[in-house]
């Protein structure tokens, strides 16, 4: 297992004030006390799961494409990308079994894909259509697949976290053999629920993964002033269990650590928290604009271990895979992408009353008269929806 | 049917629910070998063992966002907030999340967790261990609200809440935990949500209250009668969902309205009474709305009987609501 | 005077504040470099540096408990919350320690700290990018909840804020952050709290309103004098303190009055005034008092329109309450 | 320095459900990675204060008798002792300058002492009569004393860490060369603001004193149910910046981590987090009858080291104390009590319509209307104040 690049995430020099120029290098590989997965060695990426894991990595960025291109359009209203998160995603999922629950984030696009959603119902959620499963009430990117134990996510970040802990001291409870893994980025690592949800978790000793993609940024905030922490995953120690740092670009790296992690839960060993250092290529969502804050060569510097394309020779290295071929799956991948955003933009759009269900199982006395009122509205002429 | 103080009947609720059902699991501080610091769980945790009466870490944020994944997960978590006071902590779970996991999920992800806490003040708590912060709450979508005033109502709400299939926020009148006591149903009494109580039937004027506010409400109606003021008294119990047709109806038989709680006026529970009936009993209403509440202050320790309503202020302001218009 | 938009009257208000008071320091999240995800923050880090404009770790409890300390200590902190969705993690900073810092020092320690959100719908956000949740805090004694609707007053306001003794939360609409544009004074123009902006005279209904509900109010407005009826439209713009005279006068003119916001109708801040209304003015009252108002459901995504108070909305409430009584 | 007695402290064998043991022994003198203060050698406490630090401890565990019978008597409402702690207090605020700023929880009596608070102002919050600085609107033990840079304490656990830190940036900016210190309770590193101060003191490198009394209690949480973690020092390391463990029976020890974290701070090296283990003789609060979840064996091994009468055995040796002038000691120190409670309490109870000031500046319009409304009432005979 290797580290990513210190370079790639040593983006203090850019834009920190000299005031609080942190003591030490951070993110670099000699971070001295989180032990470091065994990597490759111990539970590697299954072999015979590599070509599957790469089309989903490239759907995945297809996705990310066209999207991004749907949004410039206002065919969709936004989205986030995850370019560049693409192993850390697709070998976490891949280490996980349909039993476990996954609390995402937002980003978690590539990970919905692995845990057997049909990219067209995520993009459903994204025209926020009435086949979408969550009714159009949530942004884009902000999923819930209730068959495939994909918590629906929301946007408050960190909140996720303790809930993950919860459920998995609810399936110890129920002596249910699952583990809970929760997603969440390095800023997350500061919010009340990253700290609540590690200590309860290490009290409880919870069949719990904390997964924190460390992409380099909260938005405009570099890792390295988030936190003076050298790693994130050393944070663990503050609650007692194990902190490990993979390489997120390392598919081998990451899959043996959430493997070697799920192992220890299910054994009644407790949590782990695994850090995978990745990087964010684009903006953190459509309504950013990186260039603001992040100089381009940071970028270009990251993209040399695009983890798509380390896979890809990785494949090629193997004979698993010559230009060819790559250039047809790409092909398929995007067709796969038109096909679906085809049928989903093709859909209805939600019922303009269907807001107002689920807020309870039964509506209340007062929802049931502003649903009155305003039908009686839409009668009137006076709401035209 | 046996004699229990308010207190007794919510362990005594809490007991049956679990008794009845091994998905009831409690969370909460000091909740388990202390029994909660008003002992309303005492002896829970002797009985069905630490691992469904979890002592948790002080921390409200993971109280509720563990309840909410077990929630998630199948169980039917009851957590205790030691005071309403110390529930902001977990505010952004509880108005982020489990409030509206439902609807965000589109319905796929319900989330049944009860939430009770004692609340208000009355007990020499100062500004931390008495407040009434029901309003939030009311005004957050997707939270129930729930307030009993007797021994029986603790029992049958929480019984009714802990089988509700939506989040619950359970505010226990802890003044009255020790000093009121009633004749509670055994077995499985359920009080439905949304019915407010008739504590006392009159024609002069209607008055809305709820929790602690009752006893001296029911006090000044006694006063009045005296006087020959005959004062409906409404335990509004169920906040959200409201009884809105037993509070409209009663201010049309009326004509007048007052409504007392122990939180700062403004915004409280009262306005949305307030509002509701100058919308929809507007022609029946004979003289101004009255709201007999705390104060716009912080609350206070030293002059808490000041700041509290009281049998006399609400007297006044119902005799004042009789006489004008 | 120079034209502005709205945001930029809140940079401008910033920078100028900056500029004359060295103790005035920003904070919160992507507000340096980036200038603030709506770039109400633009060119102000380059301008006074990166530690009197501070970028913070992603938590609003800290930015919030920081910027109390940093007032303690005797500076002017203006803390960003980047969406008031989001101010929950600190709700517990603002309701326990914030509004109650004076209080409960005996007048030892003021606290005062600015804390800037923007709230609102209408830019398709969803759940999380469009609360209105104002009526928390004006229920929380101890806090001033400020809310302009055009650029010279979100100037104004904010100076006035900024300057004063006391805690206050000011609510930016974003949705007219840009669509709003107007003249603003240059120099230290201030505008007072606890006024309110008559927007329009009328003699028929009084309309109350704040934030971005100001322009579709004034649309229906207009549309109903083509209609032969006259109504008042008041911006409330200062919900704590409120200019109670101001609202109760109109209504003593009109005789009626329809309350206007995006936020829950159940306990919203409309509540208030109708509570007000219904104890101050209730002799004046010709007809029930209408509330125009978001629905009892968390903020929809897709049907943001349908839940928003539009202008045909608010003109026929306004037209219902003509007609009736 | 050594640590507290680990058997003091290893509650677990009593309340601990066996689903969830701690693999390890929690507390013990063997902590691996924080890093334990210099200790006596590095900045003793000054001989010379010795016997006016004593007679402080004496001054204050006086007061917690007395208290504890005024409370039993009605005579003031509540009270929260703070035996068995004197120690931990005296040391650490006697480390401080005046010109810091205290930043306390509930039960930091014995620092206001330290701080140079008048005993009779503290009864005054105690009877929460008209003399209160803080006006009678607070709990007993919530002090607040701005003459001597003591903040105003509040209820909620831990919020006062992020205010600390927020004061220690300000102070930053205006180059006040002082240092903030937040005291707080083992129960209180769970809190959101421990974690929101530890981090934003971590990336500001504020002039920060994080004092943790570990008292080896939340109420009725053990501390090693509070927290997995071997130590509370060694959260510190999750935020980057030192974490140190003090016998906080050891008066030199306590001062000299004080003393040395406050000499970092003040030269721009940032914060400390400093825990003293103590142990909580008596019960939590007046509210609280620590019999139902506290074995009183427990207590009395902890008592083998009262802070107070390793103190004294020390004057002793030192020839500066004999058991006669301790006697003496004794008695002054419970006379000044009896003096003060006596002054206190012939003071006028605060003004009826009080409670209507300082929640603004200058009272809104809403308010004044209350205050007029209230002045009626009383005039009409309707409130009896
Ligand atoms: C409580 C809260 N505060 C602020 C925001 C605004 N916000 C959205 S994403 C984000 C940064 C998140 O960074 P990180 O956790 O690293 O995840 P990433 O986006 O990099 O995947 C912020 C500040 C939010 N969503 N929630
Ligand atoms: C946010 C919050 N939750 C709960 C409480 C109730 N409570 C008061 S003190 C206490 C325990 C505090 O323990 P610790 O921090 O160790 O301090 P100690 O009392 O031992 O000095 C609790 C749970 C509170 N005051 N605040
Ligand atoms: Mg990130
Ligand atoms: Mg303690």
């Amino acid at each position: 297992m290797r580290a990513t690049d210190p370079e790639l995430l040593q983006t203090s020099s850019v834009i920190s004030s000299a005031r609080v120029r942190p003591e030490r290098d951070l993110v670099s590989t000699a971070a001295p006390s989180p032990r470091t997965s065994p990597g490759a060695a111990a539970d590697p990426f299954p072999p015979a799961r590599l070509p599957e894991a790469y089309r989903t990595m490239l759907l995945a960025r297809a996705t990310d494409e066209r999207c991004l291109s749907l949004q410039r359009q206002g065919r969709i209203g936004f989205y986030v990308p995850l370019s560049g998160q693409e192993a850390a995603q697709v070998g976490s999922a891949a280490a996980l079994e349909p039993v476990d629950w996954v609390f995402p984030a937002y980003r978690e696009l590539a990970v919905a894909l692995v845990r057997g959603v049909p990219l067209v119902a995520i993009l459903d959620q994204l025209f926020a259509n009435s086949r979408d499963r969550t009714k159009g009430r949530q942004m884009p990117n902000h999923f819930g697949f209730r068959d495939q134990n994909f918590v629906v996510a929301s946007s408050p970040i960190g909140t996720q976290i303790t809930q993950a802990v919860g459920a998995a001291m609810a399936a110890q409870r129920r002596k249910d053999p699952i583990v809970t893994l929760a997603y969440f980025g390095d800023g997350a690592t500061s919010s009340n629920d990253f700290h609540a949800g590690m200590n309860f978790a290490g009290v409880y000793r919870t069949p719990t993964i904390f997964f924190c993609q460390n992409n380099g940024w909260a938005i405009s905030l570099p890792r390295d002033r988030q936190t003076m922490s050298p790693t994130l995953a050393e944070k663990a120690s503050a609650y007692g269990f194990r902190g490990v740092v993979v390489d997120g670009n390392d598919l081998d790296a990451v899959y043996g650590a959430v493997r070697e992690a799920r192992a220890r839960a299910i054994a009644g060993d407790g949590p782990t928290f695994i850090e995978a250092q990745v990087y964010r290529f684009g903006a953190h969502s459509t309504s950013d604009d990186p260039k603001r804050y992040r100089p381009e060569a940071l970028v270009e510097a990251a993209k040399r271990r695009d983890p798509v394309r380390l896979l890809r020779d990785r494949l090629v290295a193997a004979g698993l895979l010559d230009d060819a071929r790559d250039a047809q799956w790409w092909e398929a991948s995007r067709a796969e992408v038109a096909k679906a955003v085809e049928s989903a933009e093709g859909v209805a759009p939600v019922d303009p009353m269907s807001f107002l269900d689920d807020v309870f199982a039964t509506p209340t006395y007062r929802l049931q008269a502003e649903r009155d009122a305003l039908e009686q509205l839409v009668r009137d002429g006076v709401v035209k929806p | 049917m046996t004699e229990r103080t308010l207190v007794q009947a919510v362990n005594r609720g809490l007991f049956e629910a679990m008794q009845a059902d091994p998905d009831v699991v409690l969370l909460g501080e000091d909740i388990g070998v202390n029994g909660g610091v008003f002992r309303a769980t005492e002896g829970l945790a002797q009985q069905f063992g630490t691992d469904r009466v979890v002592d948790t870490p002080l921390s409200e944020t993971g109280i509720v966002g563990t309840a909410i994944g077990m929630a998630l997960y199948g169980l039917k978590p009851v957590a205790e907030i030691q005071f309403l006071d110390f529930i902001y902590p977990a505010f952004d779970q509880i108005v982020s999340e489990l409030a509206k996991f439902r609807y965000r999920s589109g319905g796929q992800y319900p989330c049944h967790v009860v939430i009770r806490t004692p609340y208000g003040g009355g007990i020499k708590g100062g500004l931390y261990h008495s407040q009434s912060s029901e309003a939030y709450f009311a005004h957050t979508p997707g939270l129930k609200v729930i307030v009993p005033s007797t021994p029986a109502d603790a029992k049958g709400l929480l019984l009714t809440a802990i089988q509700d299939e939506d989040p619950v926020l359970f505010l226990e009148p802890k003044r009255i935990y020790r000093s009121v006591t009633g004749e509670v149903p055994d077995g499985d009494h359920r009080v439905p949500f949304g019915v407010a109580r008739l504590v006392r039937e009159g024609t002069d004027a209607s008055v809305f209250a709820y929790g602690a506010m009752i006893p001296p409400t029911v006090d000044a109606a006694e006063t009045l009668a005296g006087e020959g003021i005959s004062v409906e008294v409404i335990d509004l119990r169920s906040l959200v969902p409201l009884d809105e047709a037993a509070v409209v109806a009663s201010v049309e038989k009326t004509g007048r309205a007052v409504v007392v709680h122990e939180a700062p006026r403004t915004c409280g529970f009262g306005a949305e009474i307030s509002a509701l009936l100058a919308e929809r009993a507007f022609y029946s209403l004979k003289a101004p709305i009255a709201r007999v509440t705390g104060f716009d202050t912080p609350f206070p320790y030293a002059l808490e009987n000041v700041y509290l309503p009281d049998a006399a202020r609400i007297a006044h302001a119902i005799r004042s609501t009789v006489r004008s218009g």
